[in-house]
């Protein structure tokens, strides 16, 4: 009850300043009739009114409008709104009409209108029982800087227990209070450095805003401190963040390229179709989020779990069927391998196409790979930590079945020797094909990550092919640490440039680099050495 | 016993003949010596009996099977342990993993490498971890032996084993060739160009001479001046 | 210098030979000189694609020559064959003159429109015939000289040269493709009109450049049959197969290398300028890495170290392709694919390696 | 070859592989269906159509050699086809030459025109300029980032958009221009930076001339590095209900498109097309697209101009069909002016989270096309006007002379 | 010292190189005189190859220097400047071009201009033709000379690349295990051959044939860890307990 009269008092204070001239709300389906229109302006200003009327629905009606569940209808401009569960609630008396509402038109939002939406929830819900809400609710004060939510600001301030919460209130005040040009000196000083504190770009910007024409010559110079701290400050950080763009980046040529370091690297196959294998792989990932869309979408969550291991197999079993029916014979014609796996990949490619359709496939991101991890200003997205993780986790597996399992050393005695494996009592049939269909199977499950940053489209293995070959032989052809170690340098060696030279020309210069390190080791990053490798 | 049988076979590359109707018998717990110039067509026998060259006539069986039709691991798998010549050892390999190589052919409870191996060449246990490739050659060769002894062959076939080793160490691959002989469990092959070291293991011989087998027949029937007569320029 | 040429001269040699500079008197012949009512009249159209597919042959000569001799897997060939290509372009360009759509005098029309001042210095004097014949041997050459300078020197070899020859294309890729160098970024060079004062749409300049493609497809075919006949193709083969037992014998492995690396380039090169008349545009997507692995693959298909068959090859895919595209739009891919694992599969030796074999042992067998 | 005089011979000229296939292959379908409605209304001048697709695989040169094909070998009397400028300017010469036809459906720099061209698709000042207008009207935007593909079409956009937003007072250090190369897929770093441009307090907005695949990883960055619409709008002109298809459009709703048609379009006309289109394709989820209304457009135009000039010979038409006027999909009427470009409305929209687009402005009327810039240089002199007797793409107002003509 | 540097042909001094932490060779020195005959002998791993390869170029010391005629310094210089200079090298796997003919594989080897123009536009000449037959009797695969090198039996690789070193006539030979497969009586042959050809050219020669080194009746030495263990006469040397304690063994 007290927070209910608590948000009236706050949006009263609110439109007493505000520009509308609300004539006192006390027809409540007057109130929100005028959000049943189509113009975009009256819509705005419905909100505020709307978001002050106090009426029982007015947070639901709002969150709906945000959701674009609010629809009017034509005739009597009478809202309603849909539920969680599908079914219309009559705005007005936030009950379920009698009867279904026909002849609805929904109302319709452009970004203003979130805007205001935003502005006028986040006034609404400092409030809210949830922390994060309360912290959201800050947010958007922050960026609105509506001096009219100052009171209650300082309300919620006096009564937040939670210590992150009350920052990000007492940061929505200072950033309120920094540009409030009647407000006390000392106020305003003290919001500069709070927003020193806080230090991130918003705050520099807001810093950057006080000049003498707004402020007193202290104020001035607290904004001016702080502001030079901030960018002290972003300037170290963007450094970090560059390197974590590089490391995410890295993972992404790491997976790409990590089955052709199988395929080519271990078994020395110029595989043109690695990319489509990849390709595979994405596609998989579409075909099992389209089953869980349709037959269970409360498994969305779950789709790439389950897709990891159907895109290894589906990778996989194809890599066999081109091992057993074509790569098999090439065995000791290793330059011929190219023309075979060209071909290949047209025909995958092909196949995709007819099968799927030219155009990009929808696959979504779960829950857990979208938002952003704040470290303080250091940005990790979720979907890019997964991924390095993930690339990480990949790379460890098949290190250990190269070097630790005997099926590793059968594969490695084969490539070296193959008469003399079989010799041996190796089944040197069974090892390729297993081989080849293991590096195909990883290159499906690198299909898996991709599919989470790039287009699935019958594409998509061709833009990687390239890259993938790059890295394997920076990296030094046959040694997997190469191909980590290649992906991760070239991954940051990009990201550094490419904010001094631009994306284009980071690129070229990254591949004369190449050329140039190449010229230094012949044999890539990770040479062999020694006779060994001569023979 | 009868542990190989060789029967006339025929064998080319490409157009060129290279065996001609040779046959060949080894006993179990016995040595057989092939002798030969170079190039009369001891290495092809031997890579006709492990499956390498496919044969055009004849036939081979081991113990009771014949096996000419086998691949060349299913001979492996079925008890043929082979030193090839040239070493063939696995270069990027270590030597460790190059012995295991040999563990393929056998159950899994086998898998182990029998310490007589390091006995016979110590020096493959000094050098367990470096690159079979980074070895000498004489080190690659006592690798190559190792290798096929893990296999705990039925039929150990060594081509020219002796090739860059150093002295010391043939008296000791001799020992070890008498001792495997002891053993009794394997029947054992052994091509080799250096008369003296052949006539000392051997119980049986063949020389060879332009794909055909030229001369046979017990130790005790050896004539040395008929023999070298075949391996004279 | 003739004897140069002509030693060792077999009958396929004497075949491929006359057959070039056959076709390239009779194409032209029966695309002129026969009226479009007879059925031997040969149409322009045909005419220039078949100019394109000569164009494409040299090139895959030129590949075939560093590939099947020495071994070396170049796949930025693409790279020297758009360099030349673009030296022709730039001189098309600058012959449009004030025909183009701004009428500037000077500026070609994409310089007009995003606001250049004046002509850069790359474009300088190729409005000269001479300067840009000059260019187009010597931008590949220099490019293919000091690339190959450095890297055979390092001893760069197989997948570690291939890819560093991808990765020069694919930086000058991005870098053609950037607008600020000034060649017409990804547009290219096109709307050409003249070539040293012949409309390049006319008829009869079409079949002369193609006339001209043949021979110069049946000069390089002698060049570069001359090179793999001498002493000096021995030894490249021998690079090919033992480079490191070459050096041992006291050969100076990276001065042939160079040496057959800039002469292929150069002969990618003139096939390049030859091209892009005949198609009438130039553009960065011909440093594409794929259009490079391509030109390998037309090498494999007609027969690695054969020179015929590449030549051969690059026709005969890209006849494949032409046709394919047109007849079947939505299915050629699986036929093209289907023809590169066939040949690999059955003609190991590509299509004129393979059919050499089986006439050495039809040979062989009748002599036994 | 009798029974070939029977039809009349369309040529389809779309990439159905290669790079280019995921936005070309949907026009190939249209054109088909096109052509099998107007065969069901009896086909043209009593002869019915026949399409000649061929695939020309994404590669220029190859768009040149087919375009030559079609002409030549199979004797189309009007193309349909290319979607990059590139792949238009390869042709180019060939359609001039044999004097043939050609109809280009796609959105481009503008800076041409050709007597054999008729481009359907929007000039800059049908797309870019309106849309720019929206959002410093609208939206307040202060601050600009030009984020395009590193290609012509963007770059001369750009050009055209810089003059334009600098005469309207906006400084250049409230600019940044940024180019990526084609199938740029790695956007961590310019997203960020797009981010760091927009919080210095001024409203800022992104227009966006990025291409083809490189958009999907663009907007998944976007989403990933929580950009909103209300805080950083995108406006992009090549990103149509075609590629949000393939993207997860939650959490993009709100970035805007400016193009002259939208699926969500409510008209009778639209809903009528999408019917029969879905229909047709038998998939009742099958999209559609700008690119896609130009072909209706321009087909119908050539339909016109076949039956006005009782003919289907290329000369004819050509002169047939300026003024030629049909309805578009959106309602109103589109006119193919004397420089070979049609009037379109311009429509704004914002994206749907069901991947569709919400109109949020619209032109009243149609624009017509500044096939010549008058932002740019070189061009603001220049008029197309290819009735007779000027009949020239690149009259000099000032000079008073037709380039090109010696 | 002095006398003997240019006196000789190679002056190996105080060599070592290590892989990865294991020495090779550790502070190897010897002296060969111009047109002298030597044999080098040790256990396997002793490091004959490895001082081979420093020699011809393939492998880089760590320390020390390879004075070739008496003042040229190997070590700067590379493979192919050091064969030009005239060291020939057999290498103790048979290398051979596998793709050419046997008498391909001769006429590469055949001394004369080495540099790309010369190969362009010079052919055979008749003297080395003659070479080439010369040497194809040396070695006796006249009859096998239309045959690819890479269908030769092991031991005649072996030949074959012996006969390479012979047409390349360089001033200093360097032979790895000459007679590994070969039968006794070609041991002989062999053992002849470089005898005879020793005195005009300096032979270094590395084998484990006993009865082979001490027909080449020529001074030993004997290598063991990479350095020099023993070094004089065949009697003396074989008499060595160490000799024998490492590598002739009782
Ligand atoms: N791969 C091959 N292709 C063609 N011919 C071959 C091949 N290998 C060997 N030959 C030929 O077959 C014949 C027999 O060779 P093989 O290797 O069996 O001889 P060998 O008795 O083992 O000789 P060595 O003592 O030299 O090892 C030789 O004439 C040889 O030239
Ligand atoms: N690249 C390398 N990495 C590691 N160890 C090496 C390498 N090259 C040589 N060795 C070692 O150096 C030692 C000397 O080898 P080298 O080949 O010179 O011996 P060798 O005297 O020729 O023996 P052999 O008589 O068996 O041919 C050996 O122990 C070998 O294992
Ligand atoms: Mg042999
Ligand atoms: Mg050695």
């Amino acid at each position: 009850m007290l927070r209910r009269l608590f948000v009236i008092f706050g949006l009263v204070v609110l439109l007493a300043g505000g520009a509308v001239r609300a004539s006192y709300a006390d027809d409540a389906t007057l109130t929100l009739k005028r959000l049943a229109t189509d113009n975009y302006a009256d819509i705005e200003l419905g909100i505020a009114a709307v978001a002050a009327s106090g009426l029982p629905s007015a947070e639901a009606v709002l969150n709906a409008l945000a959701d674009s569940r609010l629809s009017y209808r034509s005739a009597d401009k009478a809202l309603f709104f849909k539920d969680a569960s599908g079914s219309w609630i009559d705005a007005a008396t936030n009950t379920m009409p009698a009867e279904q509402p026909s002849g609805l038109k929904p109302v319709k939002v452009n970004n203003r209108v979130r805007r205001a939406l935003e502005a006028a929830l986040g006034s609404m819900t400092l409030m809210a029982a949830d922390p994060q809400k309360r912290i959201a609710a800050a947010e958007a004060v922050f960026k609105s800087r509506d001096v009219n939510t100052l009171a209650a600001l300082e309300s919620v301030i006096a009564k937040e227990q939670d210590a992150v919460v009350k920052r990000h209130f007492e940061e929505a005040r200072a950033a309120v209070l920094l540009l409030k040009v009647d407000a006390p000196e000392s106020d305003r000083v003290a919001a500069a450095e709070r927003l020193g504190e806080r230090g991130d770009q918003d705050s520099l910007a807001l810093l950057g805003a006080v000049s003498e024409a707004n402020a007193s010559a202290n104020t001035v110079v607290a904004a001016k401190l702080a502001a030079k701290g901030i960018s002290r400050r972003l300037a170290l950080l963007s450094t970090v963040q560059n390197a974590w763009y590089g490391l995410s980046l890295g993972s992404v040529l790491l997976l790409a390229a990590i089955g052709l370091a199988i395929t080519f690297g271990v078994m020395g196959i110029i595989n043109m179709a690695h990319g489509e294998m990849v390709m595979l792989g994405a596609y998989t990932t579409f075909v099992v989020q389209e089953i869980i869309r349709t037959k269970a979408p409360g498994l969305f969550d779950w789709s790439l779990p389950i897709a990891i291991p159907l895109a290894f197999c589906v990778s996989a079993l194809v890599g066999l069927l081109i091992e057993r029916t074509i790569i098999r014979y090439l065995y000791g014609r290793p330059l011929e391998t190219l023309l075979a796996t060209w071909g290949v990949s047209l025909m995958l490619q092909q196949a995709v196409r007819s099968a799927f359709g030219a155009n990009n496939r929808e696959v979504g991101a779960p829950s857990y790979m979208s938002g952003v991890w704040d470290l303080n200003g250091f940005q990790i997205t979720y979907g890019r930590l997964w991924i390095i993780l993930f690339g990480l986790a990949v790379f460890v597996a098949l290190l250990g079945v190269i070097k630790g399992t005997s099926l590793g050393l059968k594969m490695r005695a084969v490539i070296q020797n193959r008469r003399m494996a079989a010799a041996m009592g190796i089944r040197t049939p069974l090892v390729d094909a297993l081989t080849f269909a293991l590096g195909s199977g990883v290159a499906g499950i690198a299909g898996v990550a991709l599919s989470q940053i790039d287009n699935v489209s019958p594409n998509l293995g061709q833009s990687y092919i390239i890259d993938s070959f790059l890295v394997v032989v920076f990296g030094g052809v046959g040694n997997l640490w190469g191909t980590l170690l290649g992906a991760l340098s070239l991954g940051l060696a990009n990201k550094f440039l490419e904010p001094i030279a631009g994306a284009v020309l980071g690129k070229i210069i990254l591949l004369a680099v190449i050329i140039l390190f190449i010229q230094r080791r012949p044999r890539g990053l990770f040479a062999l050495k020694g006779r060994a490798v001569e023979q | 016993m009868l542990q190989l049988d060789v029967q006339s076979i025929d064998l080319f590359y490409g157009a060129a003949q290279a065996l001609r109707g040779v046959s060949l018998q080894a006993q179990r717990g016995k040595v057989t010596a092939v002798l030969g110039r170079n190039g009369v067509g001891k290495t092809s026998l031997m890579r006709a009996i492990t499956g390498q060259q496919a044969i055009s006539a004849g036939s081979i069986w081991l113990g009771d099977q014949p096996i000419e039709a086998k691949q060349s691991f299913e001979r492996a798998r079925m008890g043929i342990g082979f030193v090839p010549q040239g070493r063939e050892i696995f270069p990027l390999l270590t030597v460790r993993e190059n012995l295991e190589t040999g563990f393929a052919a056998l159950a899994r409870q086998e898998h182990s490498v029998p310490d007589f191996i390091f006995d016979l060449f110590p020096v493959l246990a000094d050098m367990k971890q470096r690159r079979g490739g980074d070895l000498s050659g004489g080190q690659q060769q006592q690798l190559a032996i190792a290798r096929a002894l893990v296999m705990r062959p039925k039929l150990l076939i060594l081509d020219e084993p002796t090739e860059g080793i150093q002295p010391s160490v043939i008296k000791d691959i001799g020992r070890a060739i008498s001792f495997l002989r002891e053993k009794q469990t394997m029947a054992i092959v052994l091509v080799e160009q250096y008369f003296d070291f052949a006539r000392e293991l051997c119980d049986s011989y063949v020389v060879m001479d332009r794909g055909h087998i030229v001369l046979a027949g017990e130790k005790s029937a050896m004539v040395e001046a008929d023999v070298r007569k075949h391996l004279s320029v | 210098m003739i004897t140069f040429f002509i030693r060792h001269f077999d009958r396929t040699a004497i075949g491929f030979v006359t057959t070039l500079l056959l076709i390239a008197v009779v194409v032209p012949l029966l695309n002129l000189a026969v009226p479009e009512s007879s059925a031997f009249h040969i149409p322009t159209y045909l005419v220039s694609l078949w100019g394109k597919y000569l164009a494409y042959a040299l090139l895959a000569l030129a590949l075939d020559l560093v590939w099947g001799y020495c071994g070396i897997l170049s796949l930025g060939h693409g790279a020297f064959f758009a360099l030349g290509g673009y030296a022709m372009g730039m001189y098309l360009m600058r012959q449009i003159g004030a025909r183009g759509v701004y009428a500037d005098p000077v500026l070609p029309d994409f310089m007009v429109f995003l606001n250049w001042k004046e002509l850069p210095i790359t474009w300088y004097f190729f409005d000269h015939i001479g300067y840009t014949l000059l260019m187009i041997v010597l931008v590949p050459s220099v490019i293919a000289f000091v690339f190959g300078w450095f890297a055979f020197r390092s001893r760069v070899t197989g997948v570690y040269l291939s890819i560093i020859t991808q990765s020069l294309t694919y930086a000058l890729l991005l870098a053609f493709f950037r607008n600020d160098m000034g060649f017409g970024g990804n547009n290219g060079l096109t709307d050409f009109k003249y070539i040293i004062g012949f409309p390049v749409q006319a008829a009869s300049t079409r079949a002369t450049l193609f006339a001209l493609t043949a021979l110069f497809l049946a000069l390089g075919f002698l060049l570069a049959r001359a090179m793999v006949v001498s002493r000096f193709g021995q030894i490249l083969a021998s690079i090919r197969d033992a480079e490191s037992r070459t050096r041992f014998l006291g050969y100076r492995v990276e001065h042939y290398k160079v040496l057959v690396f800039v002469v292929s380039a150069a002969m990618a090169g003139i096939a390049g300028a030859l091209y892009v008349p005949q198609v009438g545009i130039i553009n960065p997507s011909e440093f594409s890495p794929s259009n490079s692995i391509e030109a390998v693959i037309w090498v494999a298909v007609g027969g690695r170290g054969t020179l015929v068959g590449a030549a051969i090859g690059a026709v005969l895919v890209n006849f494949a392709k032409t046709w394919l595209t047109g007849s079947f739009p939505e299915l050629w891919l699986y036929g093209l694919g289907a023809l590169f694992i066939l040949v690999t599969l059955f003609l190991p030796k590509g299509i004129v390696g393979s059919l050499a074999v089986v006439v050495q042992r039809m040979k062989g067998g009748s002599a036994a | 070859a009798a029974k070939a005089e029977d039809t009349i011979k369309i040529g389809i000229l779309h990439s159905l592989s290669g790079t280019m296939a995921i936005s070309e292959t949907t026009l190939k379908d249209t054109m088909l269906y096109l052509i099998d409605e107007q065969n069901k209304k009896g086909g043209v001048l009593g002869k019915k159509l026949e399409a000649v697709v061929v695939d020309p695989a994404s590669n220029w040169p190859l768009f040149a050699e087919k375009a030559r094909e079609l002409i030549t070998k199979d004797k189309v009397v009007a193309t349909f086809g290319c979607w990059t400028s590139v792949s238009r300017k390869s042709v180019l010469p060939v359609f001039e030459e044999l004097n043939s036809i050609l109809f280009y459906p796609v959105q481009y720099e503008g800076e041409e025109s050709s007597k054999n061209i008729f481009y359907t698709g929007a000039a800059p000042n049908q797309q870019a300029i309106p849309a720019v207008d929206y959002l410093m009207e609208n939206e307040k935007v202060q601050r600009w980032v030009l984020a395009g593909t590193d290609y012509v079409y963007p770059r001369t956009t750009n050009k055209i958009l810089e003059a334009y937003l600098k005469a309207k007072g906006v400084k250049a250090e409230d600019i940044m221009i940024n180019y990526t190369p084609f199938g740029h897929s790695d956007w961590q770093t310019i997203v960020a930076d797009i981010k760091k441009f927009g919080s210095t307090g001024k409203k800022t907005a992104v227009v966006s001339t990025i291409n083809g695949d490189a958009n999907v990883p663009f907007y998944k960055e976007l989403g990933n590095q929580g950009i909103k619409a209300t805080d950083i709008p995108v406006v992009a002109f090549s990103v149509g209900e075609e590629e949000l298809a393939g993207l997860d459009t939650k959490p993009l709703v709100g970035h805007l498109a400016a193009w002259n048609y939208f699926e969500s379009v409510d008209t009778p006309e639209n809903k009528e097309f999408i019917a029969k289109w879905q229909a047709y394709t038998k998939n009742p989820k099958r999209t559609t697209n700008d690119p896609m209304e130009a072909h209706v457009i321009g087909f119908n135009m050539w339909v016109k101009a076949v039956e006005k000039a009782g003919s289907t010979d290329p000369s004819k038409v050509i002169d047939a069909m300026i003024g030629v006027a049909v309805p578009n999909l959106t309602g109103g009427l589109s006119t193919m002016m004397p420089n070979h470009h049609i009037t379109k409305p311009v429509l704004i929209g914002e994206i749907k989270a069901d991947g569709q687009f919400n109109t949020v402005w619209q032109t009243p009327g149609t624009v017509v096309a500044n096939e010549w810039s008058p932002y740019l240089e070189g061009s603001k002199d220049l008029i197309a006007d290819w009735r007779a007797p000027l009949s020239c793409g690149n009259f000099n107002v000032k000079t008073g002379k037709c380039g090109g003509k010696s | 010292m002095n006398l003997d540097l240019t006196d000789s042909i190679l002056y190996v001094d105080a060599v070592s190189v290590s892989f990865d932490g294991f020495k090779a060779l550790n502070d190897l020195s010897f002296v060969v005189g111009r047109g002298e005959l030597r044999a080098i002998i040790g256990p396997n791993g002793a490091g004959k190859t490895t001082m081979m390869d420093i020699v011809t170029g393939k492998t880089r010391p760590d320390n020390g220097m390879v004075i070739f005629d008496g003042s040229i310094d190997l070590t700067t210089r590379d493979e192919s400047a050091i064969a030009a200079l005239g060291i020939g090298r057999k290498f103790q796997k048979p290398t051979v071009f596998e793709g050419q003919t046997v008498e391909d594989n001769l006429l590469l080897a055949v001394e004369g201009p080495r540099s790309a123009w010369s190969s362009l536009f010079g052919w055979r000449s008749r003297v080395t033709v003659d070479q080439v037959l010369e040497t194809l009797s040396t070695i006796r695969l006249g009859d096998l000379k239309h045959r690819l090198a890479g269908s030769l039996s092991h031991g005649q690789k072996q030949w074959l690349e012996i006969g390479m070193l012979l047409a390349q006539n360089p001033k200093l030979l360097l032979v790895d295990e000459p007679v590994a497969g070969m039968t006794d009586a070609e041991t002989e042959e062999t053992a002849r051959l470089l005898t005879s050809i020793a005195g005009e050219h300096a032979v270094v020669v590395v084998e484990h044939d006993m009865s082979f080194v001490r027909a080449l009746q020529c001074k030993v030495t004997c290598l063991h860890e990479g350095s020099v263990l023993a070094e004089g006469s065949i009697d003396a040397v074989s008499a060595n307990d160490r000799v024998i304690d490492v590598y002739l063994g009782r």
